[in-house]
C-alpha cells in the first residue's frame, strides 16, 4: 500500500472514520445535540467529496478498487445525495426524536457501501459493498419500531434482500468457478469455454435487479417505499439505485463486452416488461409513495432500453440516465419528506391537495421533479430519455423505441395527475397541521432542482469522456 | 477425486432447496433457515472451485460470506423478534399491512 | 473410500436441508440445519479447506444456531399449526420452479470446464488463506469490519427497550 | 478573444438572473449599478474585440456549448462576430450602456425598479444574442426573448390599462411577424437540414437557382418577420402606441435596438434576398412607402413622443429602402447614425417630459418654456441630424449615401423622388417640433436642474450624432469612404450613378433639409395663429391604419358573420327544412353508430384494458413474502432459461 493508494482511498477512509466519530460523539458524557451531530455528518460528507478531487489519474488498488472518472462522478453524487438526506432527516418530524448518532452513522455507512460498490473492481469487494449498502437499510426502514408498517417493511426487505444477496453471491462464486479469480477483468479473459460467465452475470443480474426493482424482481419495492420514512425512501430510491446501476454498467459495458452483447435480447425483454408493468401499476395508484415506486420501476425499464442498445451511446445514455434518475427521485421524495405530518408521511394523493399553493417553493420543486420524470425539456429527464431512446434507434431497435415512447405517454398521465392535485384549489382546510418549512430543507430541495435543470441545459458535462 | 461438476450440482441442489424452503414455508424463522441453506450452497461452490483452481480466493470468499451472513442474520433475527413482539405473529402471511389497495379500484 | 465419504456426506447435507422443508417443530428444523451445516463442514474439509471447515463448525454450528435456538425459546414457539407444505394448495408451482431452476443450472454446468489431470486433493493451508486475506484482500477485510459495526449499531438500536 | 465572446450576451443575462433571484436583498442603487455594470461589461468586451483587431480579422467564433449531441443532431449555442455583427454589437451595447446609465437617474423614483432592470438587462442580453447568433435557432431564441421583454417593458406601467394594452398590441402585432419568421426558418431547415448560418449560405448559393420559387417564398417569410419587428407598413401600428413605456425604454427598444433587428436580419440573410429580385424590390417599395407614411404622420402629431415614434418608422423605412436596393452597408450606416440621434432625441424628450410633470403635448410644453440650455442644444443637434442638415451632421452622410445608391436601382428614380420628398417632410416635422418646443426659450430659467447621470449620456450621444458621419463621405467627395470599404467583403460594393448625376442629386438632397427648416418656421408661425394642416386628423391617426384595421378586419369579420347568418336563415326558412331533418336523422345515426360504437367503445376499451392490466398486476402486489420470493425465483428461471434456449 503506497501513499497514492492512501490518497485515493481518502473518501472511503473519511466516511468510515466519520461514521465512527459520529458514534463516538453521540455517546460522550456531555450531551451533544442532534444538530451538532448532523453538522459533523455533513462535514464528513463534504470532506469525502473534497477528497475525490484529489484523484488525478485513473488508479487501481490491487484489483480491488478502481478510481476513474465514472466512479468519481457517482461518488460525488452519492455524497451529495447523502447530504440532502441528512438535512431532510434532521427536519423530518416522525424521526426527529429517534435521530441520534446511530441513524447518522448508519447513513454514513450505507453511503460508504454505495461508494465501495461503485468503485469496486472485484466481486468480493462488490458483494461486501452491496451488503454494507443494504444492511443499514434494514434498520433504517424499520427506524420507527412503534409503527407496524415499518417493522413489516423492515422484515420483508431483510428477507428478500437476503435472497437477492444469495443470488448475487452465487453469481460471484460461479464467476470464480469460471476463471479462478474474482477480478472483473479476469472474468472476461476466460470467456472462450461455454457460457459460464454469462450464467454468472445473469445471476449477478438477478441480485442487482432486485436492488433496482427490475421486473420481475420488483415486488418488494412499493411495499418498502411505503413503509420506510420518506428520507430513507429517498435514499434507496435514488442514490442506492444509481450505485447499483453504475456497478452494472461497469460490469457489463466496461469489462464484459461480449457478455453484454450476448445479453442484449434479454435486456430488451426486461426493458419492455419493466416499462409496461411499472407504468400500468402506477397508472391508477392512489398512494404517492407507491406510485413513485412504480414509476421508478418504469424508469429502470427506460435505462434498460439504453442498455439494450448495446452501443457506446447506450452506455453513455445509461450513465446519464442513472444520474438524472437519482436526482429526479431525490427531488420528488425530498418534497414528500418535507411535507410529512408529525408522525407519518402523507400517503394518499388526496392528502396533498392544494399543498403546492400553500408552499410555493415545494410546489415548484415538485413540478420540476415530476416534469423531469415525465421527460419534459429543459430538464435532465428530457435529455436522459432523448439519449436513451436515441441510442435504441441508433442500434436499430425501432420497436423498442416506440414502446418506450408509448410508455412515456402513459406515464405522463399520472405525473400530471399528481401535479393537478398538488396545485388544485384547496377546499376548506381548517385545523390542518401546517408544517413549518425549515431553511435546510428548502435549500436542499432547491439545490437538487437546480441540478436537474442545470444538467438538462448542460448535459455535455456528464456525457463526455467515459472510458 | 470428485469432479468439479458433481460438487457444483450438489451446491446447486442446496441453493434451490434453500429457495424452495423460502417459497414454501410461512414461518419467518424457517425462511431465515432457507436463506442459510442458500448461502451455504454458494459457499460449497466457492470451496469446490477453490480446490479446482487451487488458490485461496475461494476460501476468502467463503469467509466473507460467513461474515456477511452473520451480520444479515443478526438484523433479520432482531426484526423477527420485533415482529413477534409488535405484531404478535411469526408467520409471513400475516404480514399484509403493506400491499396495493385493490378494493377501492381505480377512480 | 474418499469418494464414498464425500457422496455420503453430501447426501446427508441435502437430506438434512430437505428436512427443513417438512418438519413442524422449529427446534427440529434448527437441529436439521445444524446437521446440514456440520456435514457441509466435512465437505469443506474433504475439498481441501480445513480452515473453513473449522470456521463453519464454530461460526454456524456454534454461534448462529445458538441465536436461532435462543430466539425460538424467547418467542416460545410451538410446533406450527400450519399444514405441511406438501399438503397446502400452492406447493406445486414453487416446487416446479425450483426443480426447473436446478435442472437449468445442471444443464448449464454440464461439461463446462475440463477436469484437472492430477487426481489428488491439494490442501489449501490456512497460512495461504491468511496471506491472501491480509494481502490483496486487506481492504475487503476493513470493509467487512465496517459492515459488522453497522450491523451491531442497527441491532442495538432496534433492540433498545427504553423506547418501547 | 474567441473565448470571451460569450460575455457579450452573457453578462446582461447573468445580471438579469441575479436581479430576479437575489434582487430582494438588494437596494435600488445596487441593482442599478449591477445592471449598468453588466451592460458595461458587454460594451467593454466589444471594445476589447475592436482593440484586438476584430474589425480586420477573420470572424470570431465561439461555440459556447453543444447542448446535446445525438447522432448528427448537435444543436449548439454558437456565437459569431463578423463585421456585420460587430457593427450591431457595438451600437447595441454602446447605446444600451448609455441608456442604462441614464436610467439610473430616470427610474430612481419608481418602485418597480427591480422588474425594470430585470427586463432591461434581459432585453439587452436577448438583443446581443440575436445579433451574435451563428445559427437561426439561437437567433430566433434571441428574437423571441427581445419580443417578450419589449412587451413587458412597454406595458411596464401596467396598472394603466391603456399602457398595458399598448404592450399587448406590440406583442400581438410582432407575433404575426414572428410566426412568419418561424415558418421561414422551418422551411430552411427542411430544405438544408441545418440552421448554422455559414453552412446555410453556402448551401443556398449552391442549391437554389436565382428566382427560384422556394427561395422567393422563404425570403418573403423572413422579410415578413422583419417587417413585424421593424414596424414597417402594414405591421407598423404597434410602434406609436409603444411610446407608453418609459422614455429610456423607448430610446433603447424603439430607436437603437429592437426595431433595427429586422434590418439586421435582412442584411444578415442577404445571400438569400439577392436570389430573388422581386422580394428585394418589395423590400425597397415597402421601405419607400413607409418613409412617406411615417414622415407625413409625424407632421401632424402633437404628442412629443409620438412624433419621434413616427419618425422612427420613417427612418427605418430608409434602411429598408437601402436594403432593397442592395446597399446593405449604407443601411447599416444609417442604422448606426439613427441609433445615435434618435436615442438622443428620445432621451432629451424623456428628460423634458419628466421635468414638466409628464406633459406630452408639444404646444403646451412649448408654452411652458423654461427648458434648460442643455436640453435645447441636445434636441437641436438631434433634430439637425435627423433632418440631415448638410455637412455638419451624421444624419446627412448616411441619408445621402442611401439616396445616391437608390438612383441606379430598378425604378430607382421613383424611389429617389419618394425618399427625397421624405427628407423634406422629415425636416419640416422635426423643425416644427423643435420650434414649437423651444419657442419661448428666451425666458429660459432652468427650473429643474437635470441630474448629472442623465447629462453625460446625452452629451456623448450628441457628440456622436455630429461626428459619426465622417467615416463615410458621399460618393465623389474628397474624403475617405472608410465604412463601405470596410464592409466590402461582406456585401460587395454598391454602385452609384455617374458623378455628374451624383452631384446634381446631392445638391438637391442637401438643399431639401434647409428648405424644410424654412417651411417649418413659417408653419409654426401660422400654427400659432390657429392654422391647421390639411388632412391633419388623417395624418395624426397614422393614416387611419388602426381604424382601417378595425373596420376591415374586425368589422369585416362581423359583416361576414352577419351575412352568413342571413343566408342561413333564408335557406332554413325556405327549402332546407327537409334536408335538415334528413341530416338530423343521419347525424343521430352517426352519433349512435360512430360515437358510441367506435369512439366510445374504442376509448373505453383502451381505458378498461389499461385498468384491467393495472388490476391484474396490482392483485399480484398482495404483500405476501413467499409470493414475492416466488417471483424472484421465476425471474431467475426465466433469465437462465434464456441461456438454455
Amino acid at each position: 500500500m503506497q501513499a497514492i493508494d492512501l490518497i485515493n482511498l481518502g473518501p472511503f477512509i473519511i466516511l468510515g472514520l466519520g461514521g465512527i466519530t459520529v458514534l463516538g460523539l453521540g455517546i460522550l458524557p456531555g450531551h451533544v445535540s442532534t444538530r451538532t451531530l448532523t453538522a459533523v455528518t455533513i462535514i464528513v460528507l463534504i470532506l469525502g467529496t473534497a477528497a475525490t478531487i484529489l484523484w488525478k489519474v485513473p488508479h487501481e488498488i490491487d484489483g480491488i478498487l478502481v478510481f476513474d472518472r465514472l466512479s468519481r462522478l457517482f461518488i460525488q453524487l452519492c455524497m451529495l445525495g447523502a447530504i440532502v438526506i441528512t438535512v431532510l432527516s434532521l427536519y423530518y418530524p416522525p424521526t426527529q426524536k429517534e435521530m441520534r448518532e446511530e441513524y447518522l452513522s448508519l447513513i454514513l455507512f450505507t453511503t460508504l457501501g454505495m461508494v465501495l460498490f461503485i468503485s469496486s473492481q472485484n466481486l468480493v469487494m462488490a458483494f461486501v459493498g452491496l451488503e454494507i449498502l443494504s444492511v443499514p437499510l434494514f434498520a433504517l426502514i424499520a427506524w420507527l419500531p412503534k409503527q407496524k408498517h415499518a417493522i413489516e417493511g423492515g422484515i420483508k426487505y431483510a428477507m428478500l434482500a437476503g435472497i437477492a444477496a444469495a443470488f448475487f453471491l452465487y453469481g460471484t462464486t460461479l464467476a470464480y468457478v469460471n476463471s479462478g479469480s474474482l477480478n472483473i477483468t479476469a472474468l472476461s479473459q476466460s470467456l472462450s469455454d461455454g457460457h459460464l460467465p454469462a450464467i454468472a452475470v445473469t445471476l449477478l443480474l438477478v441480485g442487482m435487479g432486485f436492488k433496482l426493482a427490475l421486473v420481475p424482481f420488483h415486488m418488494w419495492s412499493p411495499d418498502i417505499y411505503q413503509a420506510a420514512p420518506a428520507p430513507v425512501t429517498a435514499l434507496f430510491a435514488s442514490i442506492a439505485k444509481a450505485a447499483v446501476l453504475i456497478f452494472l454498467i461497469r460490469l457489463l459495458c466496461l469489462n464484459l463486452q461480449p457478455v453484454w452483447e450476448a445479453l442484449l435480447p434479454l435486456l430488451w425483454i426486461l426493458a419492455v416488461i419493466s416499462m409496461f408493468a411499472g407504468n400500468l401499476l402506477a397508472l391508477f395508484q392512489q398512494n404517492i409513495k407507491r406510485l413513485l415506486a412504480y414509476s421508478s420501476i418504469a424508469h429502470i425499464g427506460y435505462i434498460f432500453v439504453a442498455l439494450a442498445a448495446g452501443n457506446s451511446l447506450g452506455r453513455d445514455a445509461a450513465i446519464y440516465y442513472s444520474l438524472a434518475y437519482a436526482l429526479m427521485n431525490l427531488g420528488a421524495f425530498a418534497v414528500v419528506a418535507a411535507l410529512a405530518l408529525s408522525d407519518k408521511d402523507r400517503q394518499s394523493l388526496e392528502e396533498y391537495r392544494g399543498l403546492g399553493r400553500q408552499y410555493p417553493i415545494l410546489g415548484i420543486s415538485m413540478a420540476i421533479s415530476l416534469l423531469a420524470l415525465a421527460g419534459l425539456p429543459p430538464t435532465a429527464g428530457f435529455v436522459a430519455k432523448l439519449l436513451a431512446f436515441g441510442s435504441a434507434v441508433e442500434a436499430g431497435h425501432f420497436i423498442l423505441a416506440i414502446i418506450a415512447v408509448i410508455n412515456t405517454a402513459i406515464a405522463f398521465y399520472y405525473y400530471l395527475h399528481i401535479l393537478i392535485i398538488f396545485f388544485a384549489e384547496e377546499k376548506e382546510r381548517t385545523g390542518q397541521y401546517i408544517v413549518p418549512l425549515p431553511r435546510g430543507t428548502l435549500a436542499s430541495v432547491i439545490v437538487i432542482n437546480s441540478l436537474i435543470i442545470g444538467l438538462g441545459i448542460f448535459p455535455e458535462l456528464i456525457t463526455t469522456d467515459f472510458p | 477425486m470428485i469432479p468439479l461438476s458433481h460438487s457444483l450440482i450438489i451446491a446447486a441442489l442446496l441453493f434451490t432447496l434453500g429457495l424452495l424452503i423460502i417459497m414454501l414455508r410461512r414461518e419467518l424463522l424457517f425462511i431465515l433457515m432457507g436463506l442459510e441453506v442458500m448461502f451455504n450452497g454458494a459457499a460449497l461452490t466457492a470451496i469446490a472451485a477453490g480446490q479446482y483452481w487451487t488458490n485461496a480466493d475461494g476460501q476468502v470468499l467463503t469467509i466473507f460470506l460467513t461474515v456477511v451472513t452473520a451480520a444479515e442474520l443478526a438484523i433479520a433475527l432482531i426484526l423477527v423478534w420485533l415482529v413477534f413482539e409488535r405484531l404478535n405473529t411469526t408467520r409471513a402471511d400475516n404480514l399484509k399491512l403493506l400491499k396495493d389497495n385493490i378494493d377501492r379500484g381505480p377512480p | 473410500m474418499y469418494e464414498i465419504i464425500f457422496y455420503l456426506t453430501a447426501a446427508v447435507t441435502v437430506l438434512a436441508a430437505g428436512s427443513i422443508l417438512i418438519v413442524r417443530n422449529p427446534i427440529h428444523a434448527a437441529l436439521y440445519l445444524v446437521i446440514a451445516l456440520l456435514a457441509l463442514a466435512l465437505l469443506f474439509f474433504l475439498l481441501g479447506a480445513p480452515l473453513l471447515a473449522a470456521l463453519q463448525v464454530m461460526i454456524y454450528a456454534g454461534a448462529i444456531m445458538v441465536l436461532f435456538l435462543f430466539l425460538i425459546m424467547v418467542m416460545n414457539l410451538r410446533p406450527t399449526q400450519e399444514q405441511l407444505p406438501f399438503l397446502s394448495a400452492g406447493w406445486k408451482v414453487p416446487a416446479f420452479l425450483a426443480l426447473i431452476l436446478w435442472l437449468e443450472l445442471l444443464v448449464l454446468f454440464f461439461g463446462l470446464l475440463p477436469e484437472p489431470a492430477d487426481e489428488t486433493i491439494t490442501v489449501i493451508e490456512p497460512k495461504v488463506v491468511g496471506e491472501s486475506l491480509f494481502g490483496p484482500y486487506l481492504l475487503v477485510v476493513e470493509a467487512a469490519a465496517i459492515l459488522l459495526l453497522a450491523a451491531l449499531i442497527a441491532v442495538l438500536y432496534l433492540s433498545r427497550k427504553k423506547r418501547l | 478573444m474567441n473565448q470571451l465572446l460569450w460575455l457579450i450576451p452573457g453578462a446582461p443575462i447573468l445580471s438579469a438572473l441575479i436581479i430576479v433571484l437575489l434582487g430582494g436583498f438588494l437596494r435600488y442603487r445596487h441593482i442599478a449599478v449591477l445592471a449598468s455594470c453588466a451592460a458595461a461589461a458587454a460594451f467593454l468586451t466589444v471594445l476589447l474585440a475592436w482593440l484586438n483587431g476584430a474589425a480586420n480579422a477573420q470572424p470570431l467564433q465561439q461555440t459556447v456549448y453543444t447542448w446535446v449531441a445525438v447522432g448528427d443532431w448537435r444543436p449548439t449555442v454558437g456565437l459569431m462576430l463578423d463585421r456585420i455583427s460587430l457593427v450591431m454589437v457595438s451600437v447595441v451595447s454602446g447605446v444600451g450602456l448609455l441608456i442604462h446609465l441614464y436610467s439610473i437617474a430616470f427610474m430612481a423614483k419608481d418602485n418597480d425598479y427591480r422588474r425594470y432592470y430585470f427586463f432591461l438587462n434581459l432585453f439587452l442580453g436577448g438583443m446581443l444574442l440575436l445579433v451574435l447568433a451563428d445559427n437561426l435557432l439561437l437567433l430566433y431564441l434571441g428574437w423571441e426573448l427581445v419580443g417578450l421583454c419589449s412587451f413587458a417593458l412597454i406595458g411596464f406601467w401596467y396598472r394603466d390599462p391603456v399602457r398595458a394594452s399598448a404592450g399587448r398590441k406590440a406583442f400581438i402585432t410582432t407575433r404575426i411577424g414572428d410566426l412568419s419568421l418561424a415558418l421561414g426558418i422551418f422551411l430552411l431547415f427542411s430544405q438544408f437540414n441545418t440552421l448554422s448560418l455559414p453552412v446555410l449560405f453556402d448551401a443556398i448559393s449552391e442549391q437554389w437557382q436565382p428566382n427560384s420559387q422556394l427561395a422567393a417564398i422563404t425570403a418573403f417569410m423572413i422579410f415578413a418577420g422583419a417587417v413585424g419587428k421593424s414596424a414597417q407598413i402594414p405591421l407598423q401600428v404597434w410602434l406609436p402606441d409603444a411610446m407608453a413605456g418609459p422614455s429610456p425604454v423607448s430610446a433603447l427598444i424603439h430607436a437603437a435596438t429592437m426595431v433595427t433587428a429586422g434590418v439586421y436580419l435582412i442584411a444578415r440573410m442577404h445571400p438569400l434576398f439577392e436570389l430573388t429580385p422581386l422580394v428585394q424590390w418589395t423590400v425597397a417599395a415597402i421601405g419607400a412607402v413607409t418613409i412617406l407614411y411615417g414622415a407625413s404622420s409625424a407632421l401632424a402629431q402633437n404628442d412629443l413622443k409620438r412624433v419621434l415614434a413616427y419618425s422612427t418608422i420613417s427612418q427605418i423605412g430608409y434602411m429598408f429602402l437601402a436594403l432593397g436596393c442592395g446597399a446593405y452597408a449604407f443601411a447599416l450606416f444609417h442604422l448606426v447614425t439613427h441609433a445615435f440621434f434618435k436615442s438622443l432625441l428620445f432621451l432629451t424628450a424623456g428628460a423634458i417630459i419628466q421635468a414638466n410633470n409628464h406633459e406630452h403635448d408639444i404646444h403646451r410644453l412649448g408654452s411652458h418654456g423654461g427648458h434648460s440650455l442643455l436640453m435645447h442644444g441636445c434636441f437641436l443637434v438631434g433634430a439637425a441630424s435627423l433632418a440631415g442638415i448638410p455637412v455638419i451632421t451624421a444624419g446627412f452622410y448616411s441619408k445621402e449615401a442611401i439616396l445616391t445608391t437608390v438612383w441606379p436601382a430598378s425604378t430607382g428614380q421613383l424611389l429617389w423622388v419618394i425618399a427625397a420628398l421624405g427628407t423634406l417632410v422629415t425636416s419640416i416635422y422635426i423643425f416644427r417640433t423643435y420650434f414649437l418646443l423651444f419657442q419661448n426659450s428666451q425666458k429660459a430659467v432652468s427650473i429643474s436642474p437635470v441630474n448629472r447621470m442623465m447629462v453625460w449620456p446625452l452629451f456623448i450621444l450628441a457628440l456622436l450624432s455630429i461626428t459619426a458621419g465622417f467615416v463615410e463621405f458621399p460618393a465623389g467627395w474628397p474624403g475617405p469612404q472608410l465604412w463601405s470599404t470596410w464592409l466590402e467583403n461582406e456585401f460587395g460594393t454598391a454602385t452609384h450613378p455617374p458623378l455628374a448625376t451624383v452631384y446634381v442629386l446631392q445638391l438637391i438632397a442637401s438643399l431639401l433639409p434647409l428648405l424644410g427648416a424654412g417651411i417649418a418656421f413659417l408653419l409654426v408661425r401660422r400654427e400659432k395663429t390657429g392654422y391647421r394642416l390639411p388632412l391633419s386628423d388623417f395624418l395624426r391617426d397614422g393614416w387611419k391604419f388602426d381604424a382601417t384595421y378595425k373596420i376591415v378586419l374586425v368589422g369585416g369579420y362581423f359583416r361576414l358573420a352577419h351575412f352568413f347568418k342571413l343566408i342561413e336563415s333564408l335557406l332554413i326558412d325556405a327549402m332546407l327544412h327537409k334536408m335538415t331533418r334528413g341530416y338530423k336523422v343521419f347525424a343521430t345515426y352517426c352519433r349512435t353508430g360512430f360515437e358510441y360504437g367506435v369512439l366510445n367503445r374504442g376509448l373505453n376499451g383502451l381505458l378498461s384494458g389499461l385498468r384491467f392490466g393495472h388490476a391484474q398486476l396490482s392483485t399480484a402486489q398482495n404483500g405476501l413474502l413467499n409470493r414475492y420470493a416466488l417471483m424472484i425465483c421465476a425471474g431467475a428461471v426465466f433469465l437462465l432459461g434464456y441461456w438454455l434456449w
